[in-house]
C-alpha cells in the first residue's frame, strides 16, 4: 500500500527571521515502519515534522506522502493520512470535554453521527481512556491528556502516525504504559524524542539530525553504539546500555 | 490585522534587526524617540494641499535606511500593508473636494486629489520613520527610552512584559490553531464555538503562566517595582543627531526647497 | 478602526496625547495605590494573550470572513479599569510600532479610542451595572454584549471627531459618521459575544480566577467623576492653548497658497527685515489652523480674502495656481527624489566598503 | 550551619478548587545533602517545591527553613535562602535581556552596581553561559535557558537550590552537561523529577510522594531497587539498572 509511504528529498526550511532549520533532509520511509529522529535541541525534528502533515510547506525539496507530493492542493488528502500528535497535550486538547474533542475530526470530515460515535469509542478504548469521555480535558493528569491526545488523532483513522516528543513529563509508569500502546500500533509511526531508551524498545530504524541536517540513518542498534555519531550528534549511548553507575561495569552484550 | 501569523513573524524580523551595530543602532534610544517624533510633527505640520515641500523629507528614512543598514523593500512592503485605512479615508477627498486646484496644461487637477497624494506621501513619511524607529533601536530600549523620559513605570514594565511573552504566547496559539486546522476539513469546525473554546483554553493557560510568572518574580525578590541597571548615556554624537535633524526639518519646514530648485532649473532652460 | 498619523493634524495628535498622558498617569497612580504585585506580570502576559489571541479567529458564517477577538473589554473584566487601560496603552504601542497600526502621534487617539472608553465608560457604568455582584452566563452575556458594542460605538464616534477636527480628510461628517458607526456595530457584536463566551468560559472551569478579578477593585462612582473632571479640565486647557497658538496663525487657505506658489515664497525675505520677521514668526509657530477651518471660513473678512484671491464657484473651491510654479514644483520634487536617493545609495555604498 | 536547614511537619495543602495536592508531608533535611523527590504525575512534587520558598503558604502544618519557621513575615529572609528553579525556564526569564534577567535578584536585594555587576557575571560564568548575557531570552535553545535561569538563581547567592524537573526537554547532551553543573554546587538541593537516573548520579537521598503523602524517604540506592515500592509510586527501575534491551539479562551488580 503506498499510501502509507513518506518520502522526504532535498527538504530545505529557513523560519522567515532567517533561522536555517532544515538544510537538504532526505529520506523514504514504507509502510509499517517505526522510526525515531533524533538529534540536539534545535536540530530540526520539530519542523521536520510539521512538513509532514503539511503544516508548513516545503520551501525547497519535496514531501510525498503515499501517491501525492505534498502542495497545497493535495493538503486535504495528507492531513487525512497522517495524523500528529503534538508534545503538549494542551495544545492539542480544546474542546470542552474529552468526547467532543475526540469527536472534532471525525465530524469535521463529514461522517455520519453512528460512525463518529464508534470511532470516538474505539479510540478511547485502544488507548484505554473511556472512562474519562466526560471530563474536561484541562482537569486531566500528564499522562491521561496524552492518551486523549492520541485518541483524539485515531478517531480519523490516519495511516501515519507522527509524534513530537510523546514521553517529555510522563513520569516512568505512564511513560511505559505509552510505551506498550504504540507498541500495539501497526501504522506507520514517526517519532521525535530525546528519550533514547524508548528509541530502543520502539524503533527499528534511527534518523539522527544536526543542524538540519541527516547525520545517520540506520538501524537503532547500530546507530545506538557508535559514540562516536552519538556525540557528534548532541546524543549519548541510551540509559540501558551505559556503565552501572555503582560498579561502574560496561554491560557486556552476548 | 488580517494575517496576525505573519504578522509576529514581522515582529521577530524587525527584533533582529535591531541587533545590529551600525552608527545609527549605537545612537541613544531617547534621541531616535525625539528625533522621530518630531519628524511626524513637522511632516504632519504641513497643509494638506503640500507635496512638494514634503518631498524633501524623504531623505530622513533614505539616510537611515542607508546607514543604519536596513531592508528597503521589506520596510516598503510593510507600510503598503498597513496602508488601507489611510487609503480609504484618504480616498473620499478627490469625490468631494473637486475645485481645480493645479492645471498642469490641459491637465487639471482637483484639490481632492492634491490632498489624497498628500495623505499618501504623509503616510509613507510617518510609518517608515515609526518602522526605522523600531529597527534600528529595539522594542526594549525604546521602553527604556520612554520610561527614562517620564513615563509611568508601569507602562514601562507593562510594555517589557508585553514584548518578552509576546513570543511565548503566540507560539502556543499558533500551535492550538495548527492543532485545529489539522482535524478541519472544507472549514468545518472552524465555527464560533471551537473559537471560544480555544480562547477560553488559552487564556487559562495565560492565567496560569502569569502566575508562575509571579512567583518567580517573588522568588527573586519582587516588591511590585523593577529594577533595571542600564544606564543610558547622550553624548556629543547623539546631540548632534537631534540637532541637526531637527535644524534640517525646521529648514525644510520653512523653505520650499523643491521650489527654488525647480525655479532654477525653469531659469536654467530659459 | 486605528486612526492613521496621515489623516491627523498635530493639534489633535498633541492633544489627544496630553489626554491619554494624563489617563495613563492617573491609572499608574491607582494602580500603585492598591499594591497587588501579583497584577504587574499580568498585566503585561494578558496584553500578549491579546495578541495571541488574535491570531485564533472564526468562519462568520455566510459572510466568507472572520473574526477574532479585540481585547478591550475582556480586560477590562479580567483587571478592572485602570490596569486594563495601561494594558491597552501597551498593546496599541506595540500595534503603532511593528505593525504600523495608526502611528506615533495617533497613538493618543488610539489609546483613548480604544482604551478609555471601554475600560473606563463602558466597563464600569455598562457592564458591572448589568452583571451586578452575582454573575450569571445570561447577564455576562448582556452586560459583554451592551458593553461592547457601546463601547466600540463611542471609539468610532471618537475616530470621526478627531478626523473632522484634524481636517486633512475631506470626509464629511454625517457621511463618515454613517460609514463608521454601522461597520462598527457588527465588530461590536462580535466582540461582545467573543466575550461574553470567553468570560463565561473561565468562570465556569476556574471561578477562583474570576472572583479575584472581579470582586476587589470596583471602583467607585466619585473617582470615575474625578477621572472625567480632570478629562474635561485637560481637555478644555489643551484646546484653549492650541486654538490660540493657531489663530496666531495665518488663514489655511492664504497659507496653503503661500506654500504651492513658489515665487511668493521666494519674494517674501526681500521685503526688508521687517516682512522677513513677520514671515518668520508665522513660520515658526507651525501648527497649522486646517482643523479649524470650518470656523475660519466663518469669520467673513478671511472669507472675503479668499474669494478675491480665487475665482471661487463654490466654497470648496480654491484658487487656481498657474502652470509655471507648480511645474517647477514638480520638477524640483522629482529632482529632491533623486538626490535623496543618490545621498542614500552613496551611504549604503560607504557603509558596505567599512564592512 | 542550621540556616542550610529544611523542616516540612505534617505539611497540608488544598488548591482552591478544592483538589487537595498535600495530605500531610513531614521531612527534614539537613545542610549539604541532595535529595531527590519523585513520584507519580500529580503526586505533588511541585506544590510541595512551592512551599519551600514560601510561593504557598502552609494552610496546614509547619514550613521551617533554618531557624525561621516560614510565615508571611519570615518571607523575604526565607526567598533569600532558597534559591527556586522553576521548570519551565521561560516562566523565570521574564526580563529583556539575560543580563537583567540574572540581575533582578540582586538588584532586588539593593546591592550596589558593582557588586550586582560581580553577582551576575560570576553566576554565568559557574554556568558557562557568559557569552548570552546580551541575548534576549526568547532566542535561546532549551539547554541554554535552562543554564541561564539556574545562573539568575545563583546569582541570589541561595543556601539551598530548589528544581523542579531540570532535565524536562533537554537533549541527552545537555542533560549530562547539567548533571555535571550540579554535581560541582555544595549547597542543599532538592530535585523533584522523572527522570530516575539522574536521581542515580546526584542525589544520596530520595523521597517518594504518593497521592500527597511521603511513600517513603530513604537512601536512593536502596529505594530504587525497591521493585514492589516502585511499582506503588507509579515509577519503575532507572533505565541503567534494567534488563539489556538485547539480550534481556539482568544487570549483576557486585
Ligand atoms: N517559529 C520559529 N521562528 C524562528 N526560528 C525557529 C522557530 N521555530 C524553531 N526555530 C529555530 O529552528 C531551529 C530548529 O528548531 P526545531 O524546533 O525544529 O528543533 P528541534 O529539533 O525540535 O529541537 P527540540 O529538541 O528543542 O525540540 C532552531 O534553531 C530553532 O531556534
Ligand atoms: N493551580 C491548581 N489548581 C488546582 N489544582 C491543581 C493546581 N496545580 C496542581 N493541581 C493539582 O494538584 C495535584 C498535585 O499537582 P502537582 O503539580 O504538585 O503534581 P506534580 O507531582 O508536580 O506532577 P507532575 O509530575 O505532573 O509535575 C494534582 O492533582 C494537580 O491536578
Ligand atoms: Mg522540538
Ligand atoms: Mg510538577
Amino acid at each position: 500500500m503506498s499510501h502509507h509511504i513518506i518520502e522526504v528529498k532535498d527538504l530545505q526550511y529557513t523560519y522567515p527571521d532567517g533561522t536555517p532549520a532544515l538544510r537538504g533532509v532526505s529520506f523514504l520511509l514504507t509502510h509499517g515502519e517505526t522510526v525515531a529522529l533524533v538529534g540536539a535541541n534545535g536540530a530540526g525534528k520539530s519542523t521536520l515534522l510539521l512538513h509532514l502533515n503539511g503544516c508548513l510547506i516545503p520551501q525547497a525539496g519535496m514531501v510525498r506522502i503515499g501517491d501525492f507530493p505534498l502542495t497545497r492542493k493535495t493538503l486535504p488528502h495528507v492531513r487525512r493520512t497522517v495524523g500528529m500528535v503534538f508534545q503538549d497535550p494542551d495544545d492539542q486538547l480544546f474542546m470542552p470535554v474529552v468526547y467532543d474533542d475526540v469527536a472534532f475530526g471525525p465530524l469535521n470530515l463529514g461522517l455520519p453521527q453512528e460512525d463518529v460515535e464508534e470511532r470516538v469509542m474505539n479510540a478511547l478504548s485502544i488507548v484505554g481512556a473511556t472512562h474519562l469521555k466526560d471530563r474536561p480535558p484541562y482537569r486531566l493528569s500528564g499522562g491521561e491528556k496524552r492518551s486523549v491526545a492520541i485518541a483524539s488523532v485515531l478517531s480519523m483513522a490516519p495511516s501515519i502516525l507522527v509524534m513530537d516528543e510523546p514521553t517529555a513529563s510522563l513520569d516512568p509508569k505512564a511513560r511505559r504504559q505509552l510505551i506498550h500502546l504504540l507498541k500495539t500500533f501497526t501504522h506507520t509511526i514517526i517519532i521525535a524524542t530525546h528519550d533514547l531508551d524508548m528509541v530502543l524498545d520502539l524503533c527499528a530504524r534511527t534518523i539522527v539530525l544536526k543542524e538540519g541536517q541527516v547525520l545517520a540513518d540506520g538501524p537503532t542498534w547500530e546507530i545506538l553504539q557508535n559514540e562516536e555519531l552519538l556525540d557528534s550528534g548532541h546524543l549519548e549511548k541510551p540509559l540501558r546500555l551505559q556503565g552501572c553507575p555503582r560498579c561502574g561495569g560496561e554491560r557486556e552484550c552476548p | 490585522m488580517a494575517n496576525i501569523e505573519s504578522s509576529f513573524l514581522d515582529v521577530s524580523y524587525l527584533d533582529t534587526l535591531s541587533y545590529q551595530t551600525t552608527i545609527i543602532h549605537r545612537l541613544d534610544p531617547r534621541i531616535k524617540l525625539i528625533t522621530t517624533l518630531f519628524f511626524i510633527a513637522t511632516v504632519l505640520s504641513f497643509g494638506k494641499y503640500e507635496i512638494a515641500g514634503l518631498i524633501p523629507f524623504v531623505i530622513y528614512p533614505v539616510v537611515l535606511i542607508a546607514l543604519g543598514n536596513l531592508p528597503i523593500a521589506y520596510l516598503l512592503k510593510k507600510v503598503l500593508v498597513a496602508a488601507p485605512f489611510a487609503f480609504f479615508v484618504g480616498i473620499f477627498n478627490p469625490l468631494m473636494d473637486r475645485a481645480v486646484l493645479v492645471q498642469l496644461g490641459p491637465l487639471e487637477l482637483s484639490g481632492g486629489w492634491v490632498s489624497f497624494a498628500s495623505i499618501m506621501i504623509r503616510f509613507i513619511l510617518t510609518v517608515t520613520a515609526a518602522l526605522i524607529l523600531i529597527a534600528s533601536t529595539g522594542f526594549n530600549s525604546v521602553c527604556m527610552a520612554l520610561e527614562k523620559m517620564g513615563a509611568p513605570k508601569s507602562l514601562a514594565v507593562q510594555l517589557l512584559l508585553l514584548y518578552r511573552y509576546l513570543f511565548v504566547l503566540g507560539d502556543e496559539a499558533s500551535r492550538l490553531t495548527r492543532a485545529r486546522s489539522l482535524r478541519t476539513f472544507e472549514s468545518r469546525g472552524l465555527g464560533f464555538k471551537v473559537f471560544t473554546n480555544m480562547i477560553g483554553q488559552l487564556l487559562l493557560r495565560t492565567l496560569d503562566r502569569a502566575k508562575r510568572v509571579h512567583l518567580a518574580m517573588r522568588c527573586r525578590g519582587f516588591d511590585g517595582e523593577i529594577r533595571v541597571s542600564r544606564p543610558l548615556k547622550i553624548g556629543g554624537r547623539d546631540l548632534g543627531f537631534m540637532l541637526g535633524w531637527s535644524g534640517l526639518f525646521v529648514l525644510m519646514r520653512l523653505y520650499p526647497i523643491p521650489q527654488w530648485m525647480g525655479g532654477m532649473v525653469a531659469e536654467l532652460l530659459k | 478602526m486605528h486612526m492613521a498619523d496621515a489623516l491627523i493634524s498635530p493639534t489633535v495628535g498633541g492633544a489627544m496625547w496630553v489626554v491619554t498622558a494624563g489617563l495613563t498617569a492617573y491609572s499608574a497612580g491607582k494602580l500603585k495605590e492598591n499594591i497587588d504585585d501579583s497584577r504587574v506580570p499580568l498585566m503585561g502576559v494578558l496584553g500578549a494573550f491579546i495578541f495571541a489571541a488574535q491570531m485564533i479567529n472564526f468562519s462568520i458564517p455566510g459572510t466568507g470572513s472572520s473574526g477574532h477577538l479585540g481585547g478591550g473589554m475582556i480586560l477590562a473584566i479580567l483587571l478592572g479599569p485602570h490596569a486594563a487601560f495601561l494594558t491597552m496603552a501597551s498593546i496599541l504601542t506595540v500595534q503603532a510600532l511593528f505593525f504600523a497600526d495608526g502611528g506615533l502621534l495617533a497613538l493618543g487617539c488610539n489609546i483613548f479610542n480604544l482604551g478609555f472608553f471601554p475600560c473606563f465608560l463602558a466597563y464600569p457604568f455598562i457592564y458591572r451595572k448589568i452583571v451586578g455582584e452575582r454573575p450569571t452566563p445570561r447577564r455576562i452575556l448582556v452586560g459583554s454584549l451592551v458593553a461592547a458594542i457601546l463601547g466600540l460605538q463611542m471609539g468610532a464616534f471618537g475616530v470621526v471627531l478627531e478626523t473632522l477636527f484634524s481636517g486633512i480628510s475631506e470626509l464629511p461628517f454625517g457621511a463618515f459618521l454613517l460609514l463608521m458607526q454601522p461597520i462598527h456595530l457588527a465588530i461590536g457584536v462580535v466582540e461582545g459575544l467573543v466575550t461574553a463566551a470567553v468570560v463565561t468560559f473561565v468562570w465556569k472551569a476556574r471561578p477562583e480566577i474570576m472572583e479575584t478579578a472581579i470582586a476587589p477593585r470596583a471602583i467607585k462612582a466619585f473617582s470615575m467623576r474625578k477621572v472625567l473632571g480632570g478629562l474635561l479640565v485637560i481637555t478644555v486647557l489643551t484646546g484653549g492653548v492650541l486654538s490660540w497658538f493657531a489663530s496666531t496663525n495665518p488663514d489655511g487657505l492664504e497659507w496653503s497658497m503661500f506654500r504651492t506658489s513658489g515665487k511668493e515664497e521666494l519674494e517674501a525675505p526681500q521685503k526688508g527685515v521687517h516682512a522677513l520677521l513677520a514671515a518668520l514668526q508665522e513660520k515658526i509657530a507651525f501648527l497649522p489652523d486646517y482643523s479649524f477651518r470650518k470656523s475660519a471660513k466663518e469669520e467673513p473678512e478671511k472669507a472675503g480674502e479668499a474669494q478675491t484671491r480665487g475665482k471661487s464657484t463654490k466654497e470648496e473651491s480654491w484658487p487656481a495656481v498657474s502652470v509655471g510654479t507648480s511645474l517647477s514644483g514638480l520638477i524640483g520634487g522629482l529632482m529632491t527624489l533623486i538626490i535623496a536617493g543618490f545621498i542614500g545609495f552613496g551611504l549604503r555604498k560607504y557603509q558596505g566598503r567599512k564592512r
